[in-house]
């Protein structure tokens, strides 16, 4: 950017971005910190990050902090350019799949007889396998029940890749029993709360309300 | 629903029912695709119910439960695959119906549980994580939407990549969604052992030339592997990349690369 | 779009810039115009190209011309700060590589026309190369069609190192499909609806412009 000012190849800046660029993966600030020789306190590094993450704010791709750590990655806003050039649509999980996650992701740890309790149908081996296979789920241990079910929770990947740095921000769950007028109004923020949602029988309330 | 909209044709329970369910009629094209589009029978009954604007909360189990064995219905008859989990909904169903109908006395009647309790607590936990999975269904996900920049290091010594069958698996998937490749749906297990077969005989025949039928089979490998290299020969014949002759009856059949001197 | 207002001409070169940092590997020039609607002379790229390369001149990442086209590398200077995070990721095949590499496990033996009909765009020869100089694939005959185009298959080193005994133990891809919509992407509310699903629209209907 002609804009920026000229810095030397071994500017702390510079490095850390010829590291980030060529990451791939989220970067943790402790790997990033190894990058130098005398020790770059972790307020100095958060601040050169910041810098660096503001340089590359006008740009097509953009610094990220996740999960797991830093990374660059192309804005969504620059996708149809992506097309173009990958001549493809990349794809899409099934309802069945994106619905299996929502589960673990909301009401981790879960076993696969509790995602199928919730959604009222059997999950294919495959479903799990798909999101085992993109890294996305983990066993985590096993319920003491006959059987000794796996239970499975979402991964740091999982978070990485929808762009969260925990499960705190993922969105949060629609208190669907909102149609209820008898009851006083649940806590807005009242997360995973099944019972909240499904308590109350009104048999005299209003169906004009739509 | 709206009290202006229309008069009530009918009266269930109390409740006025503006029109006669308009939903059910499915073209029987798309039958299929709908079978595919529910999620299961807790995903049929949200649609039947938010597509009448009914409240959840207080579901007319009468009408719900004849729309929903209609549905089950018209799946049985055009004898589609009807999962387990839709018959015991139906069960389910007219079991609560049935409660509702006998007549309680007051004093119980408070006391009791509505049976339709556990099913609108199923209901609208299944509706929450069908949002949810809407939800984060939208968020840029990498790898669809973003994807993460990776510039190619320069270095001495390459390391080679790994490869898991996963991602083959991914790969694969990724074909699939992109080219919609309805025709190869169908591919099955046994098909690609033939396919294999075929490589393995091209091999064979790009060390030896010319081979004897015979020598291609190898019957200490049992019948299963007999039948596939034969059809293996047979699908390479078709494609034209052997050449199968014979001089004369009961003379030694040979087998050779297609055209082999022009290369 | 919220960051990237609305690209002007002169935002070129930060589309340009996007594309090479997301691409795996060398881009050439064919494939950059592509990313633009109204045709950028090749004059036009080049000059865009070399104004890039000048904006790079001083960074840790570089952007080189090479013979299959243009890509974006970390300096050499710079693999010293590299190697220290270096214990990180393994190198991964592209996402190219990785589908001829599917096809042709799973369809072989096939010509790289038949992996071009399925994956829908033309497959480079370094693609090919790539898999060849591992020893995965190699040509086992030749189609007697016009050109006889070699006809690929999977190794038996393929094998050993996916650690598999046989092809047949690659999974089957039924159990793949089922993970994967086949519908086009589409609106929260759509589905279920007896309407849209009667009448599908168009698959290919593209979420931008172009």
């Amino acid at each position: 950017m002609s804009d920026l000012p000229v810095l030397q190849p071994t500017d702390a800046k510079r490095i850390l971005e010829g590291a980030l660029l060529a990451a791939q993966e989220p970067v943790t600030l402790a790997d990033l910190r190894r990058l130098f020789d005398e020790d770059l306190g972790a307020d100095t590094l958060r601040r050169l990050l910041e810098e660096l993450r503001e340089e590359w704010s006008e740009r097509s791709v953009e610094l990220v902090s996740l999960a797991s750590g830093w990374r660059f990655q192309t804005r969504r806003e620059f996708l149809p350019f992506m097309e173009r050039l990958r001549h493809e649509r990349p794809p899409r999980y099934s309802r069945a799949v994106m619905e299996t996650l929502a589960i673990i992701a909301y009401r981790q740890p879960v076993t696969r007889g509790d995602i199928e309790d919730l959604r009222g149908v059997s999950v294919s081996a495959s479903i799990i396998q798909t999101l085992e296979a993109r890294g996305w789920i983990d066993v985590v241990g096993h319920r003491e029940t006959p059987g000794r079910p796996a239970l499975y929770a979402t991964t740091k990947a999982f978070l990485d890749d929808l762009g969260l740095r925990s499960l705190e921000e993922l969105p949060p769950l629609e208190e669907i029993a909102k149609t209820v007028t008898l009851e006083p109004a649940t806590e807005p923020q009242a997360l995973p709360q099944a019972e909240s949602a499904a308590a109350p029988q009104s048999p005299d309330s209003a169906p004009g309300e739509s | 629903m709206s009290e202006t909209a229309a008069l009530p044709v009918a009266r269930i329970y109390g409740e006025p029912l503006v029109e006669l369910p308009s939903d059910l009629y499915i073209p029987p094209d798309a039958l299929e695709v709908m079978l595919e589009a529910f999620q299961g029978p807790l995903d049929l009954l949200l649609y039947l119910i938010r597509k009448q604007n009914l409240d959840i909360l207080d579901i007319a189990m009468a009408p719900l439960t004849r729309q929903y064995l209609e549905y089950v219905d018209i799946m049985r008859t055009r004898n589609l695959e009807l999962a387990a989990e839709y018959l015991v909904m139906a069960a389910m169903l007219m079991e609560i119906k049935s409660r509702m109908l006998l007549p309680r006395p007051p004093a119980v009647q408070a006391e009791e549980e509505d049976p339709r309790a556990e099913l609108v607590r199923r209901l609208l936990e299944y509706e929450q994580m069908k949002q949810a999975a809407h939800r984060l269904d939208a968020l840029p996900q990498s790898g669809r939407d973003v994807f993460p920049i990776g510039v190619f290091i320069e270095r001495a010594a390459e390391r080679l990549p790994e490869v898991r069958t996963a991602d083959l698996v991914e790969a694969w998937r990724a074909l699939l969604y992109r080219a919609r490749l309805s025709a190869h749906h169908h591919i099955t297990r046994e098909e690609l052992s033939v396919r294999a077969h075929m490589s393995l005989v091209l091999r064979r025949l790009q060390e030896h030339r010319v081979l004897e039928f015979a020598e291609l089979f190898d019957p200490a490998r049992g019948v299963a592997v007999l039948v596939v290299t034969l059809l293996a020969l047979l699908e390479l014949a078709r494609e034209s990349l052997i050449d199968i002759t014979q001089s004369e009856s009961y003379a030694p059949i040979y087998v050779r690369l297609a055209r082999p001197a022009a290369h």
